[in-house]
């Protein structure tokens, strides 16, 4: 599928929770075509500072919309949160390659980690389409952080305990994994869980596809801007040969490619 | 010869004995290979593709994080990341050539004879029309100062590149100097057919949570609209200190920028970052500069280079 | 001595001998004569202010438009409009003298001659703390090429000025040459006390509705955040090359922008275009600086200086 | 009275005519000391692109308000009319040198061309409260452009005759001056205009004050940005000795210093 660009009219923009927002869009070129894991750009729309477009992870993509889940953490999506219904942003997708989902007798495991949760419910969806049921394992600090409607069913860990299990959300997945049957995990979150996580899969020998992040500028592959060093040496693209990589293609002693 | 329907404006410019049927060309570097835009930007809409940097041999590029932006601009370190003279042949040129533009390959080396070789290689490479030379890279030989910066070397890598290609030789220098004029010069006397400016400017950034640059490789070139007065600067000087054609580019986001540079002396131009923020830029630039062709009366976009009033 | 109370961070910088409330400097040319801010910001938030260069004879300036808007950056080609040194001494000093704060002296003069009788002047003016050399103007015995382009000259230029001061000599440099570091060695050679950098770019706009340059005087200097990352690439270069302090200053607008120049190397930083935006800029800077320092623990302002981690 | 610079709130943003809007801002320190022919400078809230405060004449100012009648040219303006009441901008103000106003024995004139009619409702107001009750004199293009409430009493010419008189309203000056009785010529427009009514004052021997538009950066007469050259040579500030300027004190045959 190639990508598209468009001028998408604005849904919806409404504050989930303190400073993260939803926002949906409309782009039926985009929703059709839309695999979990992909992402799109979006341009704040104001002057030329910032610059860049923005990615965000596709949060779900239904009936001729796209939605993102988005954390305000700087100036792009400052002005992001400022946009109401029926503004108009410049959106380009679907881009990079997604989670590879197939059919077959595995259990998946979702493991998210803070805002790694976005691209979680459109990947749920499709796998459960699949019959993949699958289980999701979601951390973050504290309860007052928690996303996403609680009908994901999630498994659920915080830093301090005031919600779920007290702990890093890599210890639900050693109990998840020590359980019988083949299982794959498909996992975003800030690098050191992933690299946490690739590590317990590559222990116990199980499958494991990450979302990894990187700054970007075309988002296509063109401009070699959001390399990550791949195991062998060389640079791999996060834009084009991820987002979402087998975790053993990666090599996690390096810094944090942001 | 027929001259033009009513209002019809003549698009094609005349680049040192190449036809482009539009002045306005993708920038090294920004544009991948040609076919990475595919769906979103036809590499046809443009009037040339110029290679991102092709060395001799592969590069990995620099370390991560290699972007960041900064106000109104970017700082990237890719580094010379490429594929390497053998694969782009094999890999790249052969979907480039069939894009439906001209293709003129950007080159550097770390000496001149890297340079020279690599000149005679895309000298009899099918469907390579111009070859543009990226002598902003360090020179071994001369402690990691740029090719572009003093006017003997640049002049020495120019010569030499010169015997080894037989079209179109373009040189693409560096701001990064007190004075471009005697490069430009040089470099002309030299037997360059073109020139292109400017190339990235050197800049840095902190990240001040962590303490440490904002780029793996600390320092890196500075593009984007920030830049766009300093690149006009040097355009209409440079276009005035040689006989030869000047390419103008830095910042270029719309047809009105692109109107600037060639008012300032360009006869044709480049759009570098915007590929990134809008890859529709090159038809809407080639539409907004027959507009203001229209609406002044001109019949040709070539009729635009220098016209500044009085 | 005593320590400081639990969370009190101490402000102060000495600066090449001078005390400084805070590192915080009002750049040339746009603070006026320390006073024309008054009720919106008082000269008193910074830790000293430079004027507007200040020559031998009154200047008028250069021919308007003076001014041109850029993305993320303006261009002025104000000239050295100035009153003039005796002007300066009887109308200007005596106020900026009461406005609570460090007075520096920006300097320029056609000839080193003219350097060097304007720094006399100032050596006996009262309240006059320290001299800021402006070496981006044209030398009118070297046909028209800045004082600051060339190490020779601008040590040259330096040693006379030098020997006319006795007080803390600063010269600003120019970032239009192709590397700061040996203009900067030699000027610290010839007793310079510290530098600044950077003076702004050279740049241009063009109104194309018009067809003229923006400017009344075709080209001017480019300053605001879009130089942001060129200043902090040569703060950070410059101040590994030379022992004495270096003052950073382009496009700095918040207190992360001047954490970044002070962990790049720089002793104090100025504000220049960002008086346009907000006259508070100063106090915001200064508390900023405070509050990033407390976070980490650091006792001093003092303690930023080149603590870059690893 | 020294200038103050806020957080003004916007009470209201609204469009009058097509690209032409009027935003009235909570600012009581500046309505307070506001006088007619005054500028306040406002900055475009979004980024550094653009970057520069823009300067716009005080329109009215009352109750603890004041309001700025401004046309929509570039992105400035562009992005002054998306906002909404309720938002914040930063204001600085009032600024300049505004209309000299003295009470006596004149009819005063107010010529205003195109946006020029923009300080013209605040100078009538306190022209009138001290008795002197003002003519105002108003031209634009068309019909469609006129500005402001027909309550103003303006004489109206306009280029193309669709109101009021056909041709400049420097022609209605002409015959505003021929009358008997002292006047005064208060006047706003563009540059070719303004010229022109100073001609005109000058042969009648009418005191003629203009008020001048330049780039700005500080507004406060520090930079020296503004220039305008003076009718001995040497420039003046627009912002600090200006806007509104005695017009014997300009030299109307340089280029317009736009
Ligand atoms: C493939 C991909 C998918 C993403 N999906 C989501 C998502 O679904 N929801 C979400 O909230 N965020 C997501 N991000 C991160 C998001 O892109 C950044 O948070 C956003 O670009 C920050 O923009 P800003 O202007 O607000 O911040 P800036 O002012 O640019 O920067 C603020 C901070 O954000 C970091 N940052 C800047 N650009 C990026 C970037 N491209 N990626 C990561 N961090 C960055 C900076 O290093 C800085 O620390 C994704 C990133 C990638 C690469
Ligand atoms: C003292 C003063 C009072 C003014 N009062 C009003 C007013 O009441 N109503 C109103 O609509 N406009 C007024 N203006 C003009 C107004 O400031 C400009 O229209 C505005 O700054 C343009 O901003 P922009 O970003 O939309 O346009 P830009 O994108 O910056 O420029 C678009 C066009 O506007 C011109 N322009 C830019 N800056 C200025 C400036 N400072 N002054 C004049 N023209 C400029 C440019 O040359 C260009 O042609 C006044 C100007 C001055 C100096
Ligand atoms: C991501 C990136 C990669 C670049 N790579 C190259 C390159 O390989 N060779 C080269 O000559 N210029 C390279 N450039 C410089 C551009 O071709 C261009 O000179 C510069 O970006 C200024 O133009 P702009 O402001 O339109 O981007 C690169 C620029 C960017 C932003
Ligand atoms: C309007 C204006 C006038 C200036 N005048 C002078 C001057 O007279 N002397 C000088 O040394 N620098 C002058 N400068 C340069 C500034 O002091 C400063 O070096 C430059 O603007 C970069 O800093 P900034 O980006 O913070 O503005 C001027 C800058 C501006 C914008
Ligand atoms: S962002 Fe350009 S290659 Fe990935
Ligand atoms: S705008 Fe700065 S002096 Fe007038």
């Amino acid at each position: 599928m190639t990508p598209s660009r468009l001028q998408a009219r604005i849904l919806s923009n409404r504050e989930k929770k303190k400073g993260v927002f939803l926002m949906e869009l409309k782009a039926p070129g985009i929703a059709r075509s839309a695999r979990p894991g992909q992402f799109i750009m979006v341009r704040p729309p104001h002057g030329s500072d910032p610059l860049l477009p923005r990615p965000f992870s596709i949060h779900d993509a239904r009936d001729g919309s796209v939605s993102i889940l988005y954390r305000v953490v700087g100036r792009g999506t400052e002005q992001l949160s400022g946009l109401g219904k029926g503004q108009a942003l410049a959106v380009t997708g679907p881009l990079g390659r997604g989670f590879p989902i197939r059919a077959g007798n595995y259990r998946p495991a979702l493991v998210a980690g803070g805002m790694g949760l976005a691209p979680m419910p459109f990947l749920a969806k499709k796998l459960a389409a699949l019959g993949r049921i699958p289980k999701i394992l979601y951390g973050c600090r504290t309860k007052g952080e928690l996303l996403g409607p609680s009908t994901l069913g999630a498994v659920i860990a915080t830093d301090d305990g005031s919600c779920g299990r007290r702990g890093l959300v890599t210890g639900l997945l050693e109990e998840e994994l020590c359980r019988a049957g083949s299982c794959r995990v498909f996992a975003c979150g800030p690098w050191a869980m992933l690299r946490q996580v690739s590590l317990l899969c590559q222990k116990s020998q199980v499958p494991c596809q990450v979302s990894l992040e990187a700054r970007m500028a075309c988002g296509l592959g063109a401009c070699q801007g959001c390399a990550v060093r791949g195991v062998h040496g060389g640079y791999l693209s996060v834009c084009s040969d991820g987002p979402v990589f087998d975790s053993r293609l990666i090599d996690w002693e390096q810094e944090p490619p942001l | 010869m027929r001259s033009n329907p009513p209002g019809r404006v003549d698009t094609a410019v005349i680049l040192a004995g190449i036809r482009l049927k539009n002045p306005v060309m993708a920038a090294s570097g920004t544009f991948g290979y040609g076919t990475e835009y595919r769906g979103l930007s036809p590499a046809s809409a443009y009037g040339a593709i110029i290679t991102k940097t092709v060395t001799l041999e592969p590069r990995p590029g620099n370390p991560p994080p290699r972007l960041c932006e900064t106000p109104s601009g970017m700082l990237n370190s890719i580094g010379l990341a490429n594929v390497g003279v053998d694969r782009f042949l094999r890999e790249k040129l052969p979907a480039l050539r069939n894009a439906g533009t001209v293709v003129i390959a950007n080159i550097a080396g770390r000496t001149i004879g890297e340079y020279a070789r690599l000149a005679g290689i895309m000298d009899r490479a099918p469907g390579v029309s111009a070859l543009e030379l990226n002598v902003s890279c360090p020179n071994v030989a001369h402690g990691g100062v740029a090719f572009g910066v003093n006017p003997l070397t640049a002049s020495r890598l120019t010569r030499a590149v010169r015997r080894a290609f037989r079209k179109t030789l373009i040189v693409k220098l560096t701001p990064n100097v007190a004075d471009m004029a005697p490069v430009a010069r040089a470099v002309a006397a030299a037997g360059a057919d073109a020139l292109s400016l400017i190339n990235t400017l050197y800049g840095m950034s902190i990240d001040t949570a962590r303490r440490c640059p904002s780029l793996g490789n600390v320092t890196g070139g500075l593009s984007g609209p920030a830049i766009r007065p300093v690149a006009l600067y040097h355009v209409y000087r440079v276009s005035r200190a040689v006989r030869i054609p000047v390419i103008g580019l830095g910042g270029i986001m719309t047809a009105d920028d692109a109107v600037q540079f060639l008012l300032a002396g360009a006869s044709a131009i480049q759009v570098g970052t915007a590929n990134f923020i809008d890859p529709a830029t090159p038809e809407k630039i080639v539409k907004g500069l027959v507009a203001y062709c229209r609406r002044h009366g001109l019949k040709s976009l070539r009729e635009l280079t220098g016209w500044l009033a009085g």
